[in-house]
């Protein structure tokens, strides 16, 4: 555990109040399970999405700093952690730029003032959830609480975009600590080439024909693949995925079944938790079939078969300098 | 020229001046790099090429500011990189215990400052220039003539204050 | 008029260790009665300030002068004593460099007498009385020599033609200089009567390739008698004092605390210590730097203890506005004393 | 249309207003943005041509263009850009710029984040149920009826809250908004 | 006040200082300072007829010190330290006030402000200069043999040079061949003439040039001295054979058991023994024993190697040896290294099977290479169809080295013919801009749009495999805008070839140090002037050639090998070297002995003598830095031309429109009683 022991200053977000409750739930009952203590900023408001930053700006970033300087008077480390990946992308985003930028820090606060609030920019440190899981509690310890093993089922990591890009230290197109998260559960991760791509965002209210194409394009890739699930850490990203999958099927003449799952739903099955205190069932695209997978002995071959021929080629390892035999 | 009564009106219409030592290898070259680059900084700074920041003496820092200078712009080559192994890592010591003493002394920290850039870092070196005149010009002049003055009667004209 | 040389004595701000010092040469003060006509000399003879400015310009021959220029007074006088003197002198720390007096340097005249009257814990002056220049009773105006906001060294008033270093000088070095008068084999102006050398020179203790971890205050470590002070952390300002005491002070197992001032041609004392010990520091990151500096609290009140006040800087940097010293810059400025501040 | 020589307009206001935004002068005219974006396809514009298009001066069909619209914010643009422009930013000042220009491609494109923005001003929390209608409503009143069909479904399941939160300090909120909206019409825009 | 009569020459510069510092007025100003006799303006005073006229100030008006307000002094001091040498002054009473670079060009938006900097900082070298004093040069004989660090093109052609007129060379090469990446490649462009065929003569000669001794499998660790006379460290890993006795006939490593794969020769495509030759032309023709992967030296067993030696040349107990040498000049060749694609994830490098590297692609069209020069995919079997190419990978990129790698493009198109010719696939080819200056470079060009090669403009955004359209299954998907038409393509290939970048070696800034030299921004060394000395650094008798001064082609590196052997001749010619006499010395009379000095050199020359107990200055090893003469807390340590004096005058020179008036200077000294 870092120096946070712990404790971290917890920012739901609006949708984890609505449409992403299952979120919210499977997000408590899992930091409960690993000693994490979430304090809730008090009166916390919307991170404004990425809607506001096109209306006025500087407005927006003063929505984003009102919760910053919020967060700063909430007790425990001065580590501030969101699980929805747009209201972490605009609090880390508003964090970053009013220490890298002078005039935007100065306004804001001055703006702040008119509420009696102040931010010292930088003073806290933003992180996704999924960052503190990986990396503060980390695979092993999670791996100690593992009672049921996800064996058998096959899952999609999707990280989407906001937790990688534009700057978050990870890969910012071919993360894996999702992965590695889903292996330590026991799951079996499929290559999935379109983890980081876009799930649409906004397009299904602007354009639902974009929209639409963006959703199917991960489908397909998460269906060729094999995918009983699709894992995701983000609010957005689960409802375009669900709840327009079935419109995707309709429009592409396609057969999507895939359920969309958050990360923290499948650690508390993992944890021997029963679906219900999860928040299962909330997803437009049941996942029974998905947790029926699990527990099976061996998942059939449905990768692509590697071809082992003594006139291939050595392949270069992923990671690090090394190579690898193919 | 320049307006500096922005940062800080007790500049009027002077403009600050910055005394530099610059490190023969490293920094005077990332000068002339800036110069040769046609990047532009404030006409602030006057530099001074010494072969090593190893051989800035504190005094030649105290000399600057007691003459009339600003502030002190000490650069050189980045730590590790000093054309004699560790001259920099020496001025790095001597100027964190010259700014302690000098701010009991009522000297900005931020008036004596060590900062490196390779030869090849005339960007750097501009910027460096740019960051300490913005900082010294909100700090106001060091204004030391004015400081020891004796406004008691009984001075005489030619004695020294 | 008498035949004999005449020589004149006097305590401006000082302690008056000065004066004892004179004394110190023993035996040999009966010589200097009998070499030289005394015809001022405040603290052991009745003499007045009207008898000296009754003299001649240049008629008394030397003037031993003692203490920094502190007051309207201390100047008044160094005023006169120049004029009525052919040879002044410079004597002690005081009036060479100003010495504990010029650490007023520090902060100021608004601030000395907020302290002394008003802020220091033994203070009782409910009314918030202070000592002013000119004061109107009944019975006329009442004058104080006007207290300066700077403390200024003998030779920043007046010209000054020699130089007695020490806190206080050592007996034999104001013999030297009474001598040299004595036998008229006088030095060139402006010099000082002293080594041109370090303290480290007469200094016993054995030296080694200095690397500084940590300092130690005197009553945190007992320092090993035969090895360099400094070598093991003890700050001793030997290496950039003036020597001439016979390293005193490091014999006894103290740090050479500095008051025979810097070494001959050095004018700031206190940037080559800054020099000296900051170039002997073993750390290379800011952070070990700073943690071994933290072990060396008031590196200016150690550097320039004796010499505050000729050093080139002179005192603090504080910036007089509407005929006041503001301390605009102190909020900014870390590591100040905050009784300092406003 | 010819176009001449340069002389300071959108161009500069949208690097100006643009945290970082400067660097759009250093545009390589790679098309890496382009090739990037996920929506790109359906651009009018690639956010290369678009930068050509507003260094060319061309500014109302820059204000004009659904590029900005159609950007998805998912960053891959900015963080593969070689001159590390920040592109997606970039979008967000141009969206800004259409709107107070008036100029924009659809109205419903900026009407969407207009209502968002409007909860977000009422209440201090979005209110996905009350934006889905009113939006829907407003500017596809036919297609509500099958979209209705996503609402009851996420009814169902208890995902769409049909009243919506409200922050208690809405006052402070408010404050903070009118202050900020005041600086930025004061110095246009953000830095 | 001093009797010295000091000239100031003003430069214009053509309009370089004119057209911004007022020099008139400079000029006018500069002769109303105290103590200077002459001040003039003139159009170039680095010009012969600018420099006559210092030397007739010199003789005619007496001058005894010269400043001169121009450039840099690292660009004309030795000019005009020569023509007051010429008028019989000592070239180290010249002072240079450099107004240019430190003062027109950069303060070009405020001329005022310029003209006015430009008077502080002259009035600062006036007053500097009344404090120098004549100094003499050091002289030393130059070593005439020379240390060539490095042994790829640039480097064999450096040593083939020198030794060719007559000298001794040391080559020092790291790996166990020279030959440098030149020695991985098949064809060279644009001529498509074979890599090994101009190659292994010049190794060849080097070999048996009687000048030239070859150290491989070496590292230089440590360099002392100066110009002339420089002290090398050189560490001979050991190859754990016996060089006397090995005739290089192979039985070794044919009977090796431990296979490995080959990241350096062959790039990671191929594999080789644990005792290997790295390739068959290597120069010398002795294998090495990898210890890492030799299964000797991992369990104890095998020695398979030693039994079928025939002349018992394997010696697995050889150790490291550590060689010192003299020599008088040194040249680097380092060479560079290659980027890691992994760096950039989008185009899927260690991820996707056939995406390979411009380097693994060289290896793969080699005819002695892994797949005997055959264009396959990473199965090693299936011949492509299509192939793409994409251009500055790790090259023009904020994000990872933002210069032009220069040699890509080229070898890019060499790539599109080499697959036409060998698989007859579809090539298309992702650029920003083609980029093929330099002579026949463009026809190449020409004949590769001939050839029907498809030429995309726009950076290829990444590559896929998740197939989205029709037709997409199974391949990589090349996604780009096609900047001509202003449209996304999604492009699918059996084949992706990365152009990866040349980049400085991983210990460049690490070897630049040891070397005492200075690296750029990006990490290449850096040479004296990059128009006028591009093969020089600024420590003298230290030369740069090939790609570790940047990205460049063969020729190229051929040249400044080449132009190294000039300047290295032509210092051997003069026969010996004037030092800069800028030296510590110590009063040994008013040293107290406190020791402060003593650990702060960093080569040693500060020697404490007990018996006097005063420390003393080794002037042949002291290099000038000044430390010891700013630590010196009785201020008794000298550092000559950069004095306390010169530069306090030069402080109050530089604040002469500020300072504070009247500061009073004291104290003479007197011996005690």
């Amino acid at each position: 555990m870092t120096a946070s022991n712990g404790a971290y200053v917890y920012y739901p977000g609006c949708s984890l109040q609505a449409s992403a409750h299952a979120y919210d739930i499977s997000t408590k009952r899992v930091a409960e399970r690993l000693n994490l203590t979430f304090n809730e900023i008090d009166d916390w408001n919307c991170c404004g999405a990425t809607e506001f930053f096109s209306i006025n700006a500087l407005p927006a970033y003063s929505l984003v700093a009102r919760n910053l300087a919020l967060a700063a008077q909430t007790g425990g480390a001065p580590e501030l952690v969101a699980p929805c990946s747009a209201c972490y992308l605009n609090l880390r985003k508003t964090n970053d730029y009013m220490a890298k930028y002078k005039k935007l820090n100065q306004q804001v606060n001055q703006a702040l003032a008119a509420g009696n609030l102040h931010y010292n920019a930088g003073s806290l440190r933003v992180r996704h959830l999924l960052d503190i899981v990986v990396q503060d509690v980390g695979y092993e310890k999670i791996g100690a609480e593992v009672t049921r093993s996800l064996q058998g089922m096959r899952v999609a990591p999707y990280y989407g975009c906001l937790i990688v890009r534009p700057d978050t230290g990870y890969n910012t197109e071919y993360p894996t600590h999702l992965d590695k998260l889903m292996t330590t559960l026991g799951a079996t991760v499929i290559d999935f080439p379109m983890k980081t791509h876009c799930c649409g965002g906004h397009m299904t209210q602007i354009s639902e024909a974009v929209a639409y194409e963006l959703i199917r394009r991960i489908l397909k890739n998460a269906a060729d693949y094999g995918a009983d699930a699709i894992v995701t850490l983000c609010p957005m990203c689960q409802l375009n995925l669900d709840v327009y999958q079935g419109q995707v099927n309709r429009t592409f003449g396609t057969d999507f079944n895939i359920p969309i799952l958050y990360f923290t739903q499948l650690m508390g099955i993992a944890f021997g938790m029963t679906p219900q205190e999860l928040g299962f069932g909330s997803e437009v695209v049941s996942a029974d079939r998905a947790l029926a997978q699990i527990g099976r002995e061996e998942p059939e071959e449905r990768e692509r078969p590697k071809r082992k021929d003594k006139q291939a080629l050595p392949m270069p390892a992923l990671n690090g300098g090394g190579r690898s035999e193919s | 020229m320049a307006d500096y009564s922005q940062f800080n009106p007790a500049w009027g219409d002077r403009a600050p001046v910055i005394i530099g030592f610059l490190c023969n290898w490293c920094s005077y070259r990332a000068a002339d790099l800036a110069g040769t680059s046609r990047f532009g900084y404030p006409a602030t700074l006057r530099d001074i090429r010494i072969m090593c920041t190893g051989r800035l003496d504190p005094t030649f820092v105290v000399k600057a500011l007691r003459e009339g200078a600003d502030g002190v712009l000490v650069m050189g080559c980045h730590p590790g990189q000093c054309h004699y192994e560790e001259g920099n890592y020496k001025a790095m010591r001597r100027i964190a215990l010259l700014q302690r003493t000098l701010a009991q002394l009522g000297v900005h920290p931020d008036r004596v400052q060590l900062a490196w850039a390779s030869a090849a870092q005339g960007g750097i070196f501009t910027e460096t220039v740019k960051e300490m005149t913005e900082k010294v010009a909100r700090l106001g002049p060091m204004q030391w003539r004015d400081n020891l003055e004796e406004t008691a009667p009984h001075q005489e004209e030619g004695v020294p204050l | 008029m008498s035949a004999k040389p005449k020589l004149a004595v006097y305590w401006a701000s000082s302690c008056g260790g000065c004066e004892i010092a004179i004394l110190a040469i023993h035996e040999k003060i009966l010589d200097v009665a009998a070499a030289f006509d005394l015809v001022f000399w405040p603290c052991v003879l009745d003499f007045k300030k009207a008898d000296v400015a009754a003299m001649a310009d240049g008629e008394i021959d030397v003037t031993l002068f003692n203490g920094a220029i502190r007051t309207e007074e201390n100047a008044e006088m160094a005023h006169l004593l120049r004029k009525k003197s052919k040879v002044l002198v410079a004597y002690g720390s005081c009036a060479m460099e100003g010495c504990i007096p010029g650490l007023a340097n520090f902060a100021d005249r608004k601030h000395m007498m907020q302290y002394i009257y008003h802020d220091a814990p033994t203070v009782d002056n409910p009314e918030g009385v202070e000592p002013q220049p000119q004061t109107t009773v009944p019975e006329g105006t009442l004058t104080l020599p006007a207290y300066w906001d700077t403390v200024k060294t003998l030779d920043q008033v007046v010209p000054v033609d020699y130089y007695l270093p020490g806190c206080p000088p050592e007996a034999k070095w104001t013999q030297a200089a009474v001598e040299a008068i004595m036998s008229g084999q006088l030095p060139p102006p402006g010099s000082v009567i002293g080594m041109d050398v370090t303290v480290c020179d007469e200094c016993p203790r054995e030296r080694e390739e200095k690397k500084i971890k940590r300092f130690y205050r005197p009553q945190e470590i007992i320092p090993d008698p035969n090895k360099c002070l400094l070598d093991q952390g003890l700050l001793c300002m030997g290496i950039a004092t003036r020597a001439g005491c016979g390293a005193l002070c490091p014999s006894v197992n103290m740090g050479c605390r500095g008051c025979y001032g810097p070494n001959v041609d050095v004018v700031d004392g206190g940037a080559r210590m800054i020099s000296a010990i900051g170039s002997v520091i073993d750390a290379k990151t800011p952070e070990e730097i700073d943690a071994v500096l933290d072990t060396l609290p008031d590196p200016a009140g150690y550097f320039y203890r004796f010499g505050l006040a000729h050093s080139m800087l002179r005192r603090t940097a504080l910036v007089r506005e509407n005929g006041d010293r503001r301390a605009q810059p102190l909020e900014e400025v870390p590591h100040l004393d905050p009784k300092l501040k406003t | 249309m010819l176009y001449t020589s340069r002389k300071p307009g959108l161009y500069e206001q949208i690097m100006a207003e643009t945290p970082g935004g400067d660097v759009l002068m250093t545009c390589l005219q790679c098309g890496t943005c382009g090739g990037s974006c996920p929506s790109g396809a359906d651009m009018d514009a690639t956010p290369r041509r678009l930068f050509a298009m507003l260094m060319a001066d061309m500014d109302e069909a820059v204000l004009e263009s659904n590029t900005p619209w159609y950007c998805v914010s998912c960053y891959y643009c900015t963080v593969r850009c070689p001159q590390a422009i920040p592109i997606t930013d970039l979008m967000y000042t141009l969206k800004q710029k259409a709107i107070a220009a008036g100029k924009y491609h659809k109205e419903a494109h900026a009407d969407f984040s207009g209502s968002f923005v409007g909860y977000i001003e009422q209440y201090g929390r979005s209110f996905e149920f009350g934006l889905a209608t009113r939006f829907q409503l407003t500017h596809h009143p036919l297609k509500t009826l099958s979209k209705g069909g996503l609402g009851f479904d996420m009814l169902r399941r208890g995902r769409l809250n049909t009243t919506p939160d409200r922050i208690r300090n809405m006052p402070q909120l408010t404050a903070i908004l009118n202050e900020a909206k005041r600086l930025a019409a004061q110095h246009g825009g953000a830095p | 006040m001093s009797e010295e009569k000091v000239g100031v020459y003003v430069c214009h510069c053509g309009h370089n200082i004119a057209g911004t510092v007022n020099v008139e007025e400079v000029s006018e100003w500069a002769g109303q300072l105290p103590n200077v006799a002459v001040a003039k303006d003139y159009k170039f005073m680095c010009s012969s007829l600018g420099q006559e006229m210092v030397e007739e100030d010199i003789k005619k008006e007496g001058l005894t010190r010269v400043v001169v307000a121009a450039c840099s002094p690292h660009m004309h001091e030795p000019t005009f330290r020569g023509a007051c040498q010429r008028a019989g002054m000592n070239p180290y009473l010249f002072e240079m006030a450099n107004i240019r670079e430190h003062a027109s060009w950069v303060h070009q938006d405020d001329k005022p402000a310029a003209t006015e900097k430009a008077k502080a900082i002259i009035s600062g070298a006036v007053r500097r200069s009344l404090e120098l004093a004549p100094l003499e040069p050091f002289r030393a004989p130059i070593n005439k043999t020379t240390l060539v660090v490095g042994g790829g093109i640039a480097g064999i052609n450096a040593a083939l040079e020198i030794a060719g007129a007559g000298y001794k060379v040391l080559l020092v090469e790291r790996e166990p061949s020279i030959g440098g990446h030149m020695a991985q490649f098949d064809k060279t462009f644009p001529t498509l003439d074979c890599a090994a065929c101009i190659l292994t003569p010049k190794m060849f000669d080097v070999g048996n040039s009687p000048n030239i001794e070859l150290l491989t499998y070496s590292e230089v660790e440590q360099v002392d001295g100066y110009v002339g006379n420089f002290t090398v460290r050189i560490r001979k890993r050991a190859r754990k054979i016996d060089t006397t006795l090995c005739t290089g006939c192979g039985d070794c490593w044919e009977r090796c058991p431990a296979k490995v794969i080959d990241d350096v020769y062959e790039s990671g495509l191929g594999y080789r023994t644990a005792v290997y030759r790295p390739f068959p032309q290597a120069v010398p023709k002795y294998p090495v024993i990898d210890t890492e992967s030799c299964i000797y030296f991992k369990n104890g067993r095998c020695k398979a190697c030693e039994k079928f030696c025939p002349t018992g040349a394997i010696k697995f107990d050889q150790e490291d040896e550590v060689v010192v040498v003299n020599v008088g000049n040194i040249v680097l060749a380092t060479g560079y290294d290659v980027f890691d694609a992994r760096r950039i994830p989008a185009y899927g490098y260690g991820r996707l099977a056939n995406v390979f590297t411009s380097m693994e692609f060289e290896r793969m069209t080699n005819a002695s290479g892994p797949t005997d020069g055959k264009v396959v995919l990473r199965d090693g079997v299936t011949a492509p169809e299509t192939v793409a190419i994409i251009h500055c990978v790790g090259s023009r990129d904020k994000n990872t080295n933002v210069y032009c790698s220069a040699t890509c493009c080229m070898a890019a198109l060499k790539f599109a013919h080499l697959v036409k010719e060998k698989t007859n696939a579809q090539v298309y080819n992702f650029y920003i801009d083609m980029r093929t200056a330099f002579k026949d470079y463009e026809l190449f060009y020409t004949r590769l749009l001939e050839e029907g090669t498809h030429f995309i403009r726009g950076r290829a955004a990444e590559v896929t495999d998740a197939a989205r359209l029709p037709g997409e299954e199974g391949k990589l998907i090349v996604q780009a805008e096609d900047t001509l038409i202003g449209k996304q393509r999604r492009v699918p290939v059996d084949m992706v070839i990365l152009m990866v970048a040349m980049e400085p070696r991983a210990d460049a800034s690490e070897v630049a140090h040891r070397f005492g030299i200075g690296c750029s921004d990006a990490g290449f060394f850096t040479e004296r002037h990059p128009k006028l000395d591009p093969v020089a650094t600024m420590t003298e008798g230290i030369f740069i050639a090939g790609t570790c001064q940047g990205p460049k082609d063969i020729p190229a590196s051929v040249s400044q090998g080449e132009a190294t052997a000039a300047r290295v001749l032509g210092l051997i010619g003069k026969g010996e070297v004037q030092i800069e006499p800028v030296r510590a010395q110590i009063d040994e009379d008013r040293c107290s002995g406190c020791r402060i000095c003593n650990n702060l050199c960093p080569y040693n020359a500060i020697d404490f003598i007990a018996e006097k107990g005063v420390s003393r200055v080794n002037p042949a090893q002291c290099k000038g830095c000044g430390t010891c003469v700013a630590a010196c807390p009785s201020q008794v340590i000298t550092g000559q031309h950069y004095t306390y004096d010169s530069i306090m005058s030069q402080i109050e020179g530089l604040l002469y429109d500020v300072r504070s008036p009247n500061e009073k200077v004291r104290v003479v000294e007197m011996e005690p009683a």
